[in-house]
């Protein structure tokens, strides 16, 4: 058993903390390091926001996958390979010129891992959490998002398995933009509502 | 539990803190936490609605100056030692008890990648009909129950619009209590932020909630 | 502002901590932090109201960590150095800059025993005519300022009864701020448990809060 | 002007910061440390508990006090020297039978230290801040009073400058008894709520 102090006996360094618990976990059989090898790989070389951005350029460039993913997310971005641990659940929700979506998770830091990967820092951070619900204009300024009085802004508070994708729009001058190349302009953070997607860089 | 975790509409926390180009882990004992959490072995028990509550379950003071995966790392420990994976002095040690047998059955790197994309779906098909639909106006009951929920403080008592109902899925607060997964109908519940936090909120924004039957009531 | 101090109903502090045969002050610096509060040439703009608001926007985890007289401390050095009674420099060389000529009017130890007998009352007269009576049904508004304010987060949007009118006094909110003493009727409310807690509270017990006039709305 | 950040540039040991800021003041002719010394004096050898114990005795011994304390307190006490400095409003309440008050101040630390002096560490503790008005019942058995289903709690949250006095129920067996017997009676903690007033010694 254990009580709620249990720290107060262990070296409070994180990285001491942390190779114990492999190791006892290691020498219990509990745990095989190159899994965790494996899985630090997986998160910082191959799943990340380039998945939810291919999902939001193609719902961009093909109408009927973006009316098949604002119906069912899961099934849609299921056809893209793009649902997972931490997103067996997902809800596309869609910005306009009026309307404005924002998501966070106030209780702990609930995030779409197969589309976006793992959260950043300000993700997790007690000012977005605590700030976000109350006061999500003063956010978006923070992120260099000023929206003007008449826009309304969704937050989406992630208290249950639901992950929540924001699709931003889509930037004027991108006609006739190939879904790779659209892809590129859809952000991380406009994917969450704390930014747009990107302008295509001005032809010569 | 109101606990420091419900944080949703506090001040205090200063500016948000924007950090460019930045690594998916900052330390490599942050890959190693989070590495662990994807391949261990759960003890019978364990599941995602009590590994929140673990660290729901930290000393406050300690909860506001840990980083995230220092919280996941003493929730853990905490749990690993509650269900008697290890015990204290092996951790204190660093090592194993020499007695034991190890275990054979762990996760290897190749079978990692198919965890990924492996889905675990909390959608269960029960027989009770659901008791609302979309458009119903409901209010979040005043609920401050002592263990783990998944409805926020700053929402308890608000009266809001289903927006989307989700089936049923399993009840965090049953299931992180080790009482099974007792799955009800799941809303999102739209409040206006006037609702929330009063008359000099904007007049047009709004607060999805996603909130299980047994939060709710009629209005 | 919905701080950190603001704590009431939460959980996860853990039991009370008695302690037989407890003395004043814990360690000599204790004392000296509470002497300094009551000995001190407090700067124009300072107030009591004000020293409470300087410890509610300590940051939430120092808060935490810190003791009681850490608190005051912590508050009295952000005071003193914004009203510019002192500066940074010379609070970390621990010494005054030589240039400036000190006062003369400190409060010395033959004054002290006045003071503490000294009343302070915090009530005004005012024209305004009491909006309520004892025993009239009130509703605590949603208030979430930024500011400080003495309306507790748990007894927002709940509806008890007017228990004691106490006339009018200085407004905490306004005070704090620097505009003003702004006197208002305060009164003391009292809200069932249920009220408070929902369903699972003790049918009988009430908790009593005070508030003032602006703080609450007819129902 | 201050930030939120000032303790970052001073030493973690509040011995040392309060070192330095009385020597800064001194230097400044803002303080006297001598009167700090006298401050300290008074809240640690003459102001305490044995003030508010004496109104207690003196409302259970005269009936006539009794009334004028629980209908203006302040004035009350003000006849026994006992208002001042955090507690220039005071309202006295009574324990019956039935009924059990118990004082707190969630938001800091609210006491009436004219009668009291200064308030313990519990009283101002997280836990007793936090707990007092959501569980009294629970808080109330840590301190060994463990009351019936039927006596009603009224919690008192000192949210302005009205500062509480509970007078405890007198114990049985006191009859007779003078007002310094039964001023050694009544205990700090009875006066918050969070105790009773002691039992007699019993009669050889």
């Amino acid at each position: 058993m254990a009580d709620h102090h249990h720290h107060q006996h262990l070296p409070s360094d994180p990285a001491l903390r942390v190779k114990a618990l492999e190791t006892v976990l290691t020498e219990k059989g509990l745990i095989d390091p190159a899994a965790i090898d494996a899985a630090i790989d997986a998160y910082e070389h191959k799943v990340g926001p380039h998945r939810g951005a291919r999902v939001v350029a193609r719902a961009w460039s093909d109408q009927d996958f973006k009316r098949r993913l604002l119906e069912d997310a899961t099934r849609a971005c299921d056809e893209m390979g793009s649902v997972g641990a931490q997103g067996s659940h997902i809800v596309a929700v869609e910005n306009g010129p009026k309307i404005h979506n924002l998501v966070v998770c106030t209780l702990c830091s609930c995030y779409p891992w197969p589309l976006l990967g793992l959260p950043p820092a300000w993700y997790k951070s007690f000012a977005y959490r605590s700030r976000a619900v109350i006061e999500p204009r003063s956010v978006l300024a923070e992120f260099g998002l000023e929206l003007d009085d008449d826009v309304e802004i969704q937050v989406w508070d992630s208290t249950a398995e639901i992950r929540y994708l924001v699709i931003p729009q889509r930037p004027e001058g991108t006609d006739g933009l190939e879904p790779d190349a659209l892809a590129a302009l859809v952000t991380r953070d406009s994917m969450i509502g704390t930014g747009r997607a990107l302008q295509p860089e001005a032809k010569p | 539990m109101n606990g420091i975790h419900d944080m949703g509409g506090m001040h205090g926390f200063g500016p948000i803190e924007l950090e460019a180009n930045e690594p998916v882990f900052h330390e490599t004992w942050e890959g190693r936490v989070y590495g662990i959490s994807r391949a261990m072995t759960r003890p019978d028990g364990f599941n995602g609605d009590l590994g929140r509550y673990t660290r729901e379950i930290m000393p406050p003071d300690l909860y506001l100056r840990s980083s995230y995966y220092e919280r996941w790392l003493w929730g853990f420990e905490w749990a690993l030692l509650h269900f008697g994976s290890m015990t204290l002095d092996e951790l204190k040690a660093g090592e194993g008890s020499k007695a034991a047998s190890p275990r054979n059955d762990a996760l290897t790197a190749d079978q990692v990648s198919a965890t990924i994309s492996h889905k675990m779906p909390s959608d269960r098909a029960i027989d009770t009909k659901a008791g609302y639909a979309v458009g119903d106006r409901v209010r979040a009951k005043n609920l401050n129950p002592s263990h783990h929920t998944r409805l926020p403080r700053y929402a308890r008592g608000k009266t809001g619009t289903v927006r989307l109902h989700h089936g049923a899925h399993v009840l965090p607060d049953s299931h992180a209590q080790g009482q099974g997964e007792n799955p009800e109908h799941l809303y999102t519940v739209a409040f206006t932020a006037k609702e929330l936090w009063g008359e000099d909120a904007s007049p047009r924004d709004l607060v999805m909630l996603d909130l299980w039957e047994s939060y709710l009531e009629p209005v």
